[in-house]
């Protein structure tokens, strides 16, 4: 807002008919209430659309609220919990009114603000929170029972008896409230999200903005600006004026046209800043396709915008304030600004007879809106008792009847005002005729964005309003945001804040002179509230009331804060924008503090709600989360594997054959062509770390708790690493490929924090050492290559040269050899399968070579591909644990590798793993469980008990972690870590599983069920 | 959020992560090892789980992890989430820090 | 005066102008048996049950500013009692089986609605750790049901089953699970403890603690002057480092932000709560009809009680990942609570070294649902100078013995808990 | 027996359907191509030995290898900044193995080396939408003042780590921008970086390192 005076009209004379062109005749036929000429629409445009099934027309440039008005409607909502007929109240984005389910179908969206929806061609809107409809609405019955439901009356009752709550009372009133209907299906529509960087952002383009945006981008710096408006101008849209001795509307032009001319100045309209976060990031929605019916092809609806600005101007402009008296709520009372709006700006009259009741200069205006556009002011209710000075001669000249007191009641229901009645000082009452009430409270300066990071706004007494404190870093307030409301002042303003902010950071050019205009009078005595009997609002979508203020400061609600939340004032959608200040206001006069004393609620992002969408953007579905292939993928893919999610890997989980009936019927058959000849299993996902330096062992000495040092070239060994906090973190097998060269491996889920990990060791514990990691994840493709058959294979496989024999490649062998074809690739003889086992490395780009190769070298042997799932099982066949059981909790003992431990070194871990409830006997330890009935399967999750007890707290022993169903023992078996476990070997225990109704015995056994002496993987 | 990386420059935190207080130090096992074992476990243990957790400055690890893989410690006051400073850790790149362990 | 239906029906006759203060406005007295520091929910309840269940009725509540100002009034309102360590699992079924007799207890209603929370999984590794967790609480007794897809379905059909990532293969249901008034609690428990004699005494911020030669704490400084007391409780989350340093105490606590969020109202659309493990996401509708949902620690040290972006866009994109239908309904309020993030995840309730100080403290974001439990037990530890036998494993000492209470098995990282 | 064909295969074996996508246009807005044969190493400098590794690269590459994050262009390679004392040469693939060998020797006893010829895969990206596209994945500020040719920057695309730096710009005056993403996320960073150009058009295509 700026409150300068008018001096130019819009020139237009009205009468409210009449139109040009054919579409348009028939289109003017429904717009009742549209002036002839004037304002911001194309009228060559007409545009159909339907509110509640009635189809209507307006023009293109209008919102949803200045066509409904154009066509005469004034009923469009009911409120949350009275359900009292509404009508528009604002002309902007704090709407609390007059809020539709717009759309259809999936792309059905509650509680758009008709305020600032635009009007499209075949646009469909719903009135919500009404049955059957918003003329008749059955829960409008809530009025009858108001006198009982005040603020809070549901902490007081709805408790007798305890078990209606759920049944009855809640269902009730989930029903009842909320307000309009989302979609049930998916958002057929796309969202993205983008970043932009500036040196200055410009929030919004009134005035101030303008004249900020154009002082910073003239010196030079990167400016981008905002603007929740589909139009730049913001109140010089409604409220015109002269500026620099031209019209404002022709000012906005010219202005316009020199930011579109610097190529350092981004403009960007219907785009409204929402967040204020750390380090200068703020966050804005851009309506990209909300005012066409649906996105184009390849479009989004939305797009969230992350804008990195090193200074940002705020000129976000003011909001005027209602005031609370009884009947305020009535369809046709509204903003005198908003009415301004409608009038200038869309050309629509609010009403045939219009009254104003303002505390202030400002809302004076109004008289001239209405009279210019030919329409009938029919009184000015002014509590001060007299004309301002500004207005004499306009209210002299027409005779206008202009009455001290205020409005203590409004006439009307679901048709909307048909009355105003006025009390004067005295108490004498007199009743107006009108259908519209234009009101104003004065202008509340937009803060809202000053204070998302906790700045607490200022009582300034001359505008009767607060301004903003401190704002956050970087950002400073211009204009009416910051109580500058005269036009001229917010030229000022908002020139000197751009050019200063363009000025911090380095722009050297030369910002111009800041553009002229008047400097009006604002001039406000404040009033709040008019007290008289009857229902007056302070919060019109929540239907709080000025005696709900005070029933909660009777009750010790006094902190504003405990207001809010008692009463749920400034907890609808608009956030408090027109209610929060005014309530209070409130508040202070019952408990006899000042405003500035009782103070304001936090203000909370986002400015104005944003759809959930957006924020995800692009990130659903499949997009979800990034997703990452092994090399073989595609080829896997080819032969039919089902995959799944392993983090973000999609790895194979088994290779179904045709007539196989179930998962398990492929993983087995997967397992028996191991075990009895030869299979391979893509393991690239494993994290992979190339460890290099003159002290690399030393360093893989203190990572781990066995040593790496002593480790020959030419060797792998198996590691166990331990959080500092004593518990295992990782494992896996680690390679020296040469004296000062490690090869690292970890397990697939913990890649990533373990090369953290250990950059952390290595730059933050021991930069002493010599030492240097990269991560080789993604360079190999690595594949497992198991069973009895597997030399052979790998002698078809590798150059002749090469020596495979037990002798020349020993268990634990690691070395690089040359594969027929001429590829060379490193091979590591490590087993988890327990049969003779290799793993094979080659550059990624060979991988789905390596696979068809191994297919090729293994089919006299029959050579099976195996997926994740057979690995498991073959791991739980061997004992070996995996995730379930480096579960965060165990130690290496939990684990049976306890005797790993070095006791020669100091290592990660190590003092804080002797602790002694870490140490205790009674830990649960990882042992091989198998149901004594050998059809019966088992689950993991169950519970271990002892034989014969009841299962409680004191008799829960431990849990199976993996179970599998071994084609080899031919039943199903698992691991469980289970309280002294390795004693037990050998016991009959209960495997309770109470969730799947599930009760059997099984014996604790040693965890490795197949070769325990572990000859066949050394063979 | 922005943390001013000292090689990277300013980037979005979600190139980070967080560890935490940078002032602990973990214990020399083999200089407190000549103590007795609880003093080790009483030292470790105040290293693992004791924080100052300050409201206002503090030094602090952050790891950016999604941009040059340096361990930095940053002076932020954790009650407006400004940044003071931000430096790397002494076994950053290749340089030799004075002494082991600082 | 008493609260019902009749009660209220009454004063609207005379228009509301008869009721009272919930609680009184007093001034401090010179001396109580036992000052509480923290008027949230836990500092409110520790109170009513002292004197109530104790007997101690000369008991003071200082709150720095008004009731309910920390995380008793920013958090997403969940009430369960799905745990799965022991330690844990009684002590939060306590607590859930306090929340199902609340109103009646209270005489307010706190709109304590069972209406189920379900966590969704997504693997078998996530189903096997859930079919752990639910046979424990059934082995103590606790509801629990593992759902498969099909199952969930009916329930809820509007999750995205067949999502390419992350699909859903069933979930962990607690139907006794469900959400609560989160401003009721609070103030049904200062006007129950008010009108046993409780002090709840607001804009009462404590500066320091008062000490005897003995090292014994005797009492408060206070904004509003020196308060002594036989014994003096902490139930500030979220500050516990702070207040504690007053006492010259480290504790294995840091404090980090949690963002939360809540929707436009809607008309129903989700009966329960719904925890999407795999997205960091977890949501319910509450009955104003506002989606409430949250996701993960911002994972830096916080006392500042907002976030940044990186957090929200993560939670919002887990939530259209399992619910793709809400992509409409519009983001209405964020913020923040500062969480006492403990080093295994769990609290600690427990004498300190300092003679006359206790703590109950390290709530992570789990402290809401604790509310009357942790009050219950915190009272009998004042009362009795020993822990409730539900609260045995809360102990300061466990970090140095390694008797850790880790439910996500992250160690000592609480960003990661 | 015979020998085994080595076939090779781009991580964007799927991904990548040349042509053009997204909103039909004369001129696509954005120009995707996969640059395949190349070798690529990450060089590191041992302890204390910064600027010995320098003096290797100078004399191997005749160019300084950039100690801040920039791109050196040279006749045989292009050193890129990936971190404090380390580069990655990007070479166009001829003879690898003597490509690999003459910078073991360069670098024996100054840097340790790490090959990621397969590690990671080379994206080029220009064309008028370019940066807009971009601004959709990435936080990085290309402004042309602030990221002009030769600036290059190890940064994040949907949470995974990527290496961009700006290339000479092209024939038609458009900036080029080259992104190293690693191998397994390939297929679903070409996605994102498609997705995110189809409202400008994007014509995509594969080539060999040149």
């Amino acid at each position: 807002m700026s409150g300068y005076s008018q001096t130019e009209p819009l020139g237009r004379t009205a009468t409210m008919e009449g139109n040009t062109n054919a579409r348009g005749n028939a289109a003017a036929a429904t717009q009742s209430h549209r002036l002839r000429s004037g304002g911001l629409i194309d009228r060559k445009a007409p545009l159909e659309f339907s509110f509640d099934g009635k189809s209507m027309t307006g023009f293109a440039g209008d919102t949803l609220a200045s066509a409904l008005i154009a066509n005469g409607v004034k009923l469009v909502a009911r409120s949350f919990k009275y359900h009292r007929p509404r009508g528009i109240i604002t002309a902007g984005s704090e709407e609390p009114s007059a809020l539709v389910e717009m759309r259809t179908g999936a792309r059905k969206e509650p509680n758009t603000r008709a305020t600032t929806q635009e009007l499209y061609d075949g646009l469909i809107a719903q009135s919500q929170n009404r049955w059957p409809s918003l003329r008749r609405d059955f829960l409008s019955i809530n009025q009858l029972f108001s006198p009982i439901f005040v603020a809070g009356f549901y902490y007081k009752t709805f408790m007798w008896p305890a078990k209606f709550w759920e049944a009855i009372y809640e269902p009730l009133i989930r029903r009842a409230a909320g307000l309009g209907k989302s979609a049930e299906l998916p958002d057929p529509d796309h969202y993205d999200k983008a970043w932009a960087h500036c040196d200055v952002l410009v929030v919004g383009a009134g005035p101030a903005g303008l004249s900020a945006a154009l002082a910073a981008g003239r010196a030079g710096s990167r400016v981008i600006l905002v603007e929740e408006d589909s139009r730049l101008g913001g109140r010089l849209l409604s409220d015109g004026g002269e500026i620099d001795g031209m019209h404002a509307e022709e000012w906005v032009r010219r202005t316009t046209d020199e930011l579109a001319s610097l190529p350092n100045v981004r403009m960007m309209v219907r785009t409204a800043l929402f967040g204020v976060y750390d380090g200068g990031v703020y966050a804005a929605l851009e309506r990209v396709n909300d005012h066409v019916p649906v996105p184009g092809p390849h479009q989004v609806r939305q797009r969230l915008w992350r804008i990195v600005a090193k200074r940002s101007v705020v000129t976000a402009g003011a909001i005027e304030r209602p005031i609370v008296f009884p009947g305020n709520d009535r369809p046709g009372v509204m903003m005198a600004s908003a009415v301004r709006t409608y009038v200038n700006r869309f050309a629509a009259m609010p009403g045939r007879k219009v009254a104003l009741f303002t505390n202030n200069d400002d809302g004076w205006r109004t008289v001239e809106a209405i009279q210019q556009a030919g329409g009938d002011i029919t009184a000015v209710i002014d509590p001060r008792g007299k004309v301002p000075a500004e207005y004499q001669a306009v209210a002299e000249l027409s005779d206008l009847r202009v009455l001290s007191g205020g409005v203590s009641d409004v006439k009307g229901g679901v048709d909307g005002v048909r009355g105003v009645v006025v009390t004067d000082s005295n108490g004498r009452t007199q009743q107006i005729e009108a259908d519209c009430l234009a009101v104003s409270g004065g202008w509340n300066p937009n803060v809202g964005l000053s204070c998302f990071h906790r700045g607490k706004p200022v009582w300034r007494d001359d505008i009767a309003a607060f301004i903003p404190g401190e704002a956050p870093n970087g950002m400073v307030m211009a204009g009416a945001a910051r109580g500058e409301f005269s036009l001229g002042a917010c030229l000022r303003d908002g020139h000197a804040a751009g050019a200063a902010a363009a000025a911090q950071c380095g722009a050297s050019g030369n910002a111009g002179e800041a553009s002229e205009a008047g400097d009006e009078v604002y001039a406000i005595s404040p009033l709040w509230q008019v007290k008289a009997k009857g229902k007056a609002f302070v919060d019109f979508q929540h239907d709080v009331t000025a005696s709900d203020v005070t029933l909660a400061q009777r009750e010790g609600f006094e902190s504003v804060e405990h207001l809010k939340r008692y009463t749920t004032l400034g907890m609808a959608t608009d956030q408090g924008k027109t209610s929060n200040i005014t309530g209070l206001a409130i508040m202070a006069e019952a408990t006899g503090r000042s405003i500035p004393q009782t103070g304001t609620t936090i203000y909370r992002p986002p400015y104005s709600p944003v759809a959930i969408g957006a924020l995800a953007g692009h990130h659903r579905d499949e997009n979800f989360h990034a997703w990452r292939l092994t090399p073989s993928h595609h080829w896997a893919a080819a032969r039919g594997a089902v995959f799944v999610d392993t983090g973000l890997w999609k790895r194979a989980q088994w290779y179904p054959q045709p007539g196989e009936k179930d998962w398990l019927e492929s993983v087995t058959r997967e397992v028996l062509a191991v075990r009895n000849g030869v299979g391979f299993c893509d393991v690239t996902t494993l994290g992979k770390v190339d460890v290099r330096g003159a002290d690399a062992g030393t360093f893989l000495d203190r990572v781990y708790i066995n040593a790496f040092s002593s480790l020959a070239v030419g060797k792998a060994r198996y590691g166990l690493m331990l959080r500092e906090d004593g518990i295992v973190m990782d494992d896996g097998t680690t390679s020296r490929l040469a004296e000062d060269h490690y090869f690292l491996t970890t397990t697939t889920a913990k890649a990533g924090p373990v090369m953290a990990h250990l950059e952390f060791c290595r730059q933050v514990l021991w930069p002493e050492l010599d030492v240097q990691l990269s991560s080789a994840s993604d360079q190999w493709a690595q594949f497992s290559i198991a069973g009895p058959n597997t030399r052979k294979l790998l002698q078809a496989l590798v150059d002749p040269s090469e020596d495979m024999s037990n002798e020349g490649f020993p268990f634990m062998g690691a070395r690089e050899v040359k594969l027929r074809g001429g590829v060379t690739a490193r091979l590591f003889r490590i087993s988890f399968s327990g049969e003779i086992a290799f793993e094979i490395s080659v550059p990624a780009r060979y991988g789905a070579a390596m696979a068809e190769n191994l297919m090729i070298a293994g089919k006299p042997f029959g050579v099976t591909p195996y997926g994740t799932e057979a690995l498991g099982v073959m791991r739980i066949e061997k004992g070996h644990v995996a995730g379930p059981e480096l579960n965060g909790t165990t130690t290496a003992d939990d684990l049976g590798l306890g005797k790993m431990m070095s006791k020669k070194k100091d290592f990660i871990g190590r003092v804080m793993a002797g602790r002694e409830a870490l140490t205790a006997p009674d830990r649960q330890v990882v042992v091989g469980i198998k149901p004594l009935d050998a059809k019966r399967r088992l689950r993991s999750g169950a519970h271990v008990v002892p034989r014969g007890a009841i299962p409680g707290p004191d008799t829960d022993q431990g849990y199976v972690t993996s179970v599998c169903y071994s084609p080899m023992l031919q039943q199903w078996i698992g691991l469980g870590l289970v309280e002294r476990g390795r004693e037990r070997s050998g016991e009959i225990v209960r495997i309770h599983d109470p969730l799947r109704n599930e009760d059997y015995e099984a014996e604790i056994c040693n965890p490795v069920f197949y070769d325990p002496e572990g000859v066949r993987q050394r063979g | 959020m922005r943390i001013a990386c000292p090689f990277c420059g300013e980037r979005e935190n979600g190139e980070f992560t967080y560890l935490g207080d940078a002032s602990p130090k973990r214990p020399n096992f083999a200089a407190d090892g000549g103590e007795s074992p609880e003093c080790v476990e009483d030292a470790f243990h105040d290293y693992v789980y004791l924080r100052d957790n300050v409201a206002g400055v503090m030094r602090e690890y952050w790891y950016h992890g999604g941009g040059c893989r340096s361990w930095l410690i940053a002076e932020r006051n954790t009650v407006t989430h400004e940044f003071k400073s931000v430096t790397a850790a002494p076994g950053v790149g290749a340089s030799r820090p004075v002494q082991a362990g600082e | 005066m008493k609260y019902s239906i009749f009660s209220l029906a009454k004063a609207a006759l005379s228009g509301h102008k008869g009721w009272t203060r919930a609680w009184r406005d007093p001034a401090p007295k010179s001396h109580y048996d036992v000052i509480i520091v923290g008027g949230g929910g836990h500092g409110l309840a520790t109170a009513y049950f002292l004197a109530n269940e104790y007997g101690i009725r000369n008991v003071a509540v200082l709150e720095k500013g008004w009731i309910g100002s920390g995380n008793a009034g920013r958090n997403t309102t969940i009430i369960r009692s799905n745990y799965g360590l022991p330690g844990n699992t009684g002590f939060y079924e306590m607590s859930m089986k306090l929340w199902e007799r609340m109103e009646q207890d209270l005489n307010y209603n706190a709109m304590v609605s069972q209406r189920g929370i379900i966590n969704l999984y997504h693997s078998d590794a996530q189903r096997d750790a859930f079919a752990r967790r639910g046979n424990t609480m059934r082995i103590n007794g606790i509801d629990a049901e593992l759902l498969d897809a099909v199952q969930i379905r009916k329930e809820l059909p509007f999750l995205n089953y067949d999502s390419p990532r992350f699909p859903i293969m069933g979930g962990l249901m607690q139907r006794r699970g469900g959400t609560a008034r989160h401003d009721a609690v609070v103030w049904g428990y200062a006007r129950a403890a008010d009108q046993r004699g409780v002090d709840i005494i607001q804009n009462c911020e404590v500066t320091g603690f008062v000490c005897d030669h003995n090292g014994k704490i005797t009492g408060v400084e206070t904004s509003r002057g020196k308060i002594s007391a036989g014994k003096v409780g902490m139930a500030v989350a979220g500050n516990t480092s702070r207040v504690a340093a007053m006492a010259g105490m480290k504790l294995p606590i840091e404090s980090h932000v949690l963002q939360a969020f809540v929707s436009e109202a809607i008309k129903p659309l989700i009966p329960g709560v719904i925890t999407f493990g795999a997205g960091h996401f977890y949501i319910s509708q509450s009955d104003k009809g506002g989606l409430v949902f949250g996701g993960d620690l911002d994972g830096y040290n916080s006392y500042a009680q907002r976030g940044n972006m990186p957090v929200i866009e993560d939670v919002c994109e887990g939530g259209m990942a399992v619910m793709p239908m809400i992509g409409r309904v519009r983001m209405l309020r964020q913020w923040g609570g500062i969480m006492d993030m403990s080093m295994d995840g769990t609290p600690i309730i427990d004498k300190t070294p300092i003679d006359g100080l206790y703590l109950n403290a390290g709530w992570c974001y789990g402290g809401f649902k604790a509310t009357p439990a942790s009050g219950l037990v915190f009272a009998h530890l004042l009362a009795r100078d020993e822990p409730h036998p539900e609260a045995a494993r809360f102990r300061l000492d466990r970090f140095r013995r390694g008797a850790m209470i880790d439910e996500k098995g992250q160690g000592a990282q609480p960003n990661l808990h | 027996m015979a020998d085994f064909s080595w076939n090779t295969q781009s991580p964007l074996q799927r991904a990548l359907v040349a042509g053009h996508h997204g909103v039909p246009a004369l001129q696509a807005g954005v120009v995707l191509t996969e640059v395949r044969n190349i070798v690529l190493v990450q060089v590191m400098a041992r302890r204390g030995k910064a600027a010995d590794t320098a003096k290797a690269a100078k004399k191997l590459f005749g160019i300084e290898p950039p100690n801040s994050p920039k791109a050196a262009f040279g006749k045989s390679a292009t050193l890129v900044w990936s971190g404090p004392d380390q580069f990655t040469v990007f070479a166009p693939r001829a003879d690898e193995a003597s490509q690999l060998d003459a910078m073991s020797k360069a670098f024996a006893g100054s840097a340790s080396l790490s090959e990621q010829s397969d590690g990671r895969c080379l994206i080029r990206m220009t064309g008028p939408r370019a940066r807009d596209a971009i601004a959709k994945f990435s936080s990085l500020d290309l402004h042309g003042d602030v990221f002009p040719v030769g600036t290059a920057a190890n940064t994040s695309v949907d949470h995974t780590a990527v290496n961009l730096w700006r290339e000479a710009d092209g024939a038609d005056g458009q900036a080029v921008y080259a992104m190293l993403v690693f191998t397994s996320f390939a297929d679903s960073l070409w996605h994102t970086i498609v997705d995110s150009s189809l409202e400008y058009g994007v014509d995509t295509s594969s080539t060999r390192a040149a």
